[in-house]
């Protein structure tokens, strides 16, 4: 994969002048000493192209991205959606300890990393590996933690990536320090801060939107509200119209999108991390999508959802909704769907193949990294295993 | 009488708890229908209805003040925290008011509720989801520690932990989640603040609680070919702890190491062992040595036999036990160095 | 003072109906279909006295308390007032280890508890002493943790009313629970939680106003907008039109009240409460109003706001707001105030007394509530202190 | 050269790292134009500026987590904590994240950063004002945890603690903010991972860090009365524990209490003796005991001075220390009641 997108030479400030205000139309005609003007999301969630495919009317508020980026888009998904398959079928192969498919959510996982440049900070949850895939890093890299080593395969530093975030939210406020941090010291950086629909009820997700918030760091907090947080469904997270309403009460600018729709999330985000990078401080933005997949594969979906429920939405698959409509755009053809597919084929089998190579795993690497320089009792401790694996190796020897 | 598990037995204990008493509720991620991620909640928002067990929004500290709140309207609150590290973010309502509110109110306001916390590792898990974090809860006045290490502890120690009057931290050993034997349940195993001996042995106690125990007489075993006749104390009630039958053990022994999985570094076996010498000093034929968890945060899958103290790395410990009644040879270049 | 408020008579649902639907009428005129319908607070805080005293023009969504509610509103306020600048005044004689001051806040402290009856729980914080004092706790009582006791002086079980809670936003938590377990209980329990500006930062009053609202738990969360969380100001706390507009973003219906009107405090307080009674769930109210004394007696508020700041808000004083206006009504005249002055200073005498007898207290009851029983290990401790102290006594004998 | 107090000691290390390294920060709640509940920052921002030292919203988790993306972008944050219990909150991103990152990321992403926790009681506060936490974060590998007991100290361990490349969280005992000494700053002590003897003995071994640090020097100048001539050593940095210094001092005395002032059970004194027996067991001529803050929550005021460790209860222990070589009567009871 190319790791610099369209999408994001598009939204640079550098190419288009930064809005001097909130740049969100006020909702529903309000007068412009509404408090919340600007602040709230649309009544709907965003929506360029109806679920079968079909364009909706231009809009002002949000133009369709250009041609070369949805076409990158729907490379990336197809591609990202084949790494996702084979990465729960290596599961199965006991390649991997655990693996929680992003397969539905393609439009998201893809379309915001497009949003982004590569000297953006993503900040991922444990169900990103797609999105990360998607920005260029080795898949085998991305799934080091999942099939059980101790770190998290690729440089976060050098791929501007913070390592997948398992303890819920709380990447939220990493997210807002480092936005903060970069902006700080002159460099117009923004952070994407990835997050699940259940995970907007932990305290971290409050504290990081309105630390980026009351700071303005340059983040666009971006919920995948998938409708389920393992079993629990999105009933039981919130009352509130829907999550996007949550910006408002911090300042925040939010919209809803269609997160099936891969050119309106693509064009959403690309205009939040706009608004971000022209300094107007953080935007929230919610992506109506659905886990087609059980949380992960330890997971049983039957116990909480019906087939029937799983069913409509494979009728919003994102990836049939783009193809059909860069087909009648002519943007891809028979041959350009082939090749793709093909591309997607190859980078499986490479991922496939590299995964049947077990990581070589130094024991003594334990006590590496847990201190810059180990402690003295850290170095008593690697005395410790050095010689029981020396009298391990020995008795093997003897055995 | 049949086989049952860990996980089978804790379940009965919720739903018996559940039928016998209406003030008792059972609460927190996933435990409704999912019936829990590991599946100690089964059934039972089937069986008692989604009033009595429910899910929550996602958010420790939500649940364990939520809780808290139910407990000061009279009610019996059981929550769970789906893993040991994701019990962090209730650090808070755990230390500064559970642990609290009955001291803070003269005992006119007390808040039994029984938190629940899948710990340790062992199951090939993931970071975050391994964390040996009872240390910090018996850290904590105020709170009762309780950790099984058997099926019939598992459902009377989590039957007495929801009838008791004081809130008790359960930490449910992770990989003895599916370890089986024949119990007849319900059942009544001693009461909090009892140690029980598991194995008798005249040559050195071995002390350890929760996922430690099926190491410790899996080692004792292992030891008899050695020719060391060991003896295992499972202390199963972490607070309060029964100092009485381990130096009991100990004074019989002479020779002792604690064991436990954590990371070593001021854990509850730090604790043990401070308080063998101080009271068997004289009983000692060898300092009391202790073997844990690495300093290190818990790694993943395929390291995770090197972190956790097993067989071997107890008996290596137990050979070191001056057995010659000479010094340990390990400290004495560190003394002259100094 | 008495304990059943008048104005918790006349918001019972027992003489009124519950209203079927958020009684809230939807703000600007927006359509019903307006997801934030009913959620959103008025632009303006609801006022129904001018500064002056002047009654401003009467309003369908807040009608005026009745005439006795608004008199004994008043009282409270006096004595709270002389309460709390007595307790000002022990700090100084050491009677008291600290004293968090509510001055200019009496319509707040005062208004909020006579909303809500004596059945109701409150869930204060430390700030909230005048509060519980107008709840009719003894004043000893109340001030016992902050004159250095260990316990929180009054029985909270009887008293309905929690601890006076330091952690900041922990309540709020708790709040939820305590209503959710009454009203599972069959009771119609409302739990009224105090917080401040500064802590709804705190990840804590996001999980407590979720978890009321997704468990439609009958909480009125009361925030004093008081401009400070010590030394900071609200401008480092949110970057949101203001704190009311949180609500939405959890469902949750919101109000915002000039929080130095004590009409408009008692009115928008009354309907709040009567709102969660009537089982539609919890309700946000943010009072602005103004801390006029130091974060507490140990704090130098010098450093961080100007006196000029402080005499505004001296002109805003809500005790001779409300005596002009109920001058003017003819509900209150020179005698009857004269009266409650008495009252009040008699309150403060009684209190100085009794805080200069220093309460006995002892050392051995610490071991006492730590659990139901003590553990083996706490009657080791006991018995060693109990030696101690012995030969403390022993020692001063000698001595 | 001339009188300084400990908080005057930490605002010059704060104000010189601060004018040394653009990139340290410094924030945390009221630490702007207040200076910090304690005025440990006192005139920082007047002098650096808003964009040095600020303050944030009133949120811990928020706080730390935010540290933490600083760090990731190369900045040096040294944030405060107002009160130790008022740290909780934060305590997932110090576990989770703060303490893991380098280890998570193979080094790749280092948070250097310092957490400074005022903790401990003795000045009469409220509850939830006094806790000694440091047993948490001592307990949690990736952390080192650090607490001054002299005012040189407090300069130099604070200046190495920014400087740092690992996360430190440094517990500041705050009833000796407003000790003072003779001090010329800028000063360099001893770095990380080194215990000090203050004060040289012959007969037995006090161990001690931050608050206790003054009682024991006390203890050790009253015992001269009673015969005895006790050795202190100052431990300064929990983590990492200088094994060294201390068993080293220990087989020279050959005897041993360990204060602190947390509630004891579980505590970094328990780890401390467990270290000291394990490694002098021939050397001592009794248990290594331990005097600490009772199994209570922080009390009150009033009764504060029951529950610290003061020096009748650490001489009352020495006197324990079995001078007449016979077992200590205490525990011989326990041991046949069991
Ligand atoms: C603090 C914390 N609590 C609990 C968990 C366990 N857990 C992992 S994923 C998950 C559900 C998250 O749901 P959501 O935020 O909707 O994201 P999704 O998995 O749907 O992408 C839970 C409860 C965790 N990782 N961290
Ligand atoms: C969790 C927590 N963090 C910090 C503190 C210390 N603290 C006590 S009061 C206060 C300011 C609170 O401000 P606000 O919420 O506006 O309430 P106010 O004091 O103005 O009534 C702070 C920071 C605390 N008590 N709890
Ligand atoms: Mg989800
Ligand atoms: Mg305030």
């Amino acid at each position: 994969m190319t790791s610099t997108p369209q999408a994001v030479r598009r939204a640079s400030p550098r190419t288009r002048p930064p809005a001097k205000k909130p740049t969100k139309a006020p909702a529903r005609g309000q007068a412009t000493t509404d408090p919340t003007a600007g602040l709230l999301p649309q009544t709907e969630p965003v929506r360029l192209l109806d679920p079968d495919g079909t364009p909706l009317p231009a809009r002002a508020d949000y133009p369709e991205p250009p041609a070369e980026a949805l076409r990158e888009l729907y490379r990336r998904m197809v591609v990202g959606r084949r790494f996702d398959t084979q990465a729960t079928a290596l599961t199965k192969q006991g390649r991997l300890a655990v693996y929680p498919s992003s397969r539905g959510q393609e439009a998201c996982q893809v379309g915001a990393v497009l949003a982004v440049r590569d000297t953006d900070w993503v900040f991922p949850t444990y169900r990103e590996s797609m999105a990360l895939v998607s920005r260029g890093i080795d898949p085998v890299e991305v799934l080091t933690l999942l099939r059980g080593d101790w770190h998290c395969g690729y440089d976060p530093a050098q791929r501007h990536t913070a390592p997948q975030c398992t303890p819920l939210a709380t990447q939220c406020v990493h997210a807002a320090g480092l936005a903060y941090g970069e902006a700080h010291q002159g460099r117009d950086t923004v952070a994407l801060a990835f997050i699940g629909d259940g995970a907007t009820s932990e305290g971290d997700f409050h504290e990081g939107i309105n630390f980026a918030a009351v700071f303005k760091a340059p983040v666009v907090f971006f919920v995948q509200n998938n409708k389920y947080a393992i079993s629990v469904p999105l009933s039981r997270q919130t009352a509130a119209p829907s999550l996007a309403y949550k910006g408002v009460g911090y300042g925040v600018p939010s919209e809803q999108v269609d997160g099936n729709d891969p050119v309106a999330v693509l064009a959403v985000l690309a205009r939040a991390v706009e608004h971000a990078r022209a300094g107007q401080g953080p935007f929230l933005v919610e992506a109506h999508t659905y886990r087609m997949e059980p949380h992960t594969n330890a997971d049983d979906a039957t116990r909480y959802r019906d087939g029937a429920e799983v069913d409509t939405w494979r009728d919003r698959d994102p990836i049939a909704r783009l193809e059909t409509y860069l087909r009648t755009r002519e943007v891809l053809d028979d041959a350009a769907i082939a090749a793709i597919a093909e591309q997607a084929e190859a980078y499986a089998a490479d991922l496939r193949e590299r995964m049947h190579i077990q990581p070589e795993v130094d024991p003594l690497s334990l006590f590496d990294h847990v201190y810059a320089e180990p402690t003295p009792q850290l170095v008593e401790q690697r005395e410790l295993v050095r010689a029981e694996l020396t009298a391990d190796r020995e008795s093997e020897g003897n055995g | 009488m049949g086989a049952t598990t860990m996980a089978k037995a804790l379940n009965a204990a919720l739903a018996d708890a559940l039928a016998d008493d209406e003030r008792v509720l059972v609460f927190g991620e996933d435990v409704g229908k999912l019936g829990g991620v590991f599946r100690i909640t089964d059934g039972l928002q089937a069986r008692f209805g989604d009033r009595r067990c429910f899910d929550t929004p996602l958010a420790e500290a939500g649940i364990v003040g939520f809780a808290v709140g139910l407990a000061m309207s009279g009610m019996r609150p059981v929550v769970e925290m789906q893993f040991d590290a994701f019990a962090y973010p209730a650090f808070e309502q755990i230390a500064s008011h559970v642990a609290k509110l009955r001291n803070r109110t003269r005992g006119a306001l007390s808040v039994p509720m029984v938190i629940r916390v899948p710990y340790a590792g062992g199951i090939g898990g993931v970071e975050h989801h391994c964390d040996s974090s009872e240390a910090y809860y018996a850290h904590t006045p105020g709170l009762k520690v309780v950790t099984p290490a058997t099926v019939d502890d598992a459902y009377s120690l989590l039957r007495e932990a929801i009838a008791d009057p004081d809130p008790v931290v359960f930490m449910e050993p992770k990989k003895l989640y599916f370890s089986s034997a024949e119990a007849e349940l319900p059942t009544r195993t001693e009461p909090f603040g009892r140690a029980v001996v598991r194995r008798p042995g005249r040559d050195a106690t071995l002390i350890a609680y929760g996922p430690a125990v099926p190491v410790a007489l899996e080692a004792a075993e292992a030891a008899r070919e050695e020719g060391w006749d060991l003896e295992v104390v499972d202390v199963r009630t972490i607070v309060p702890l029964d100092d009485a039958t381990i130096a009991a053990s100990v004074r019989r022994t002479g020779r002792c190491v604690v064991i436990q999985e954590a990371q070593g570094f001021a854990g509850v076996g730090a604790e043990i062992a401070a308080r063998v010498q101080e009271r068997c000093f004289h009983a000692l034929h060898a300092p009391v040595l202790r073997v844990s968890g690495l300093d290190i945060p818990y790694p993943a899958p395929m390291l995770e036999h090197t972190h956790l103290p097993g067989v071997d790395r107890v008996l290596d410990t137990v050979a070191r036990l001056q057995w010659d009644d000479r010094p340990d040879p390990r400290w004495l270049a560190q003394g002259s160095a100094a």
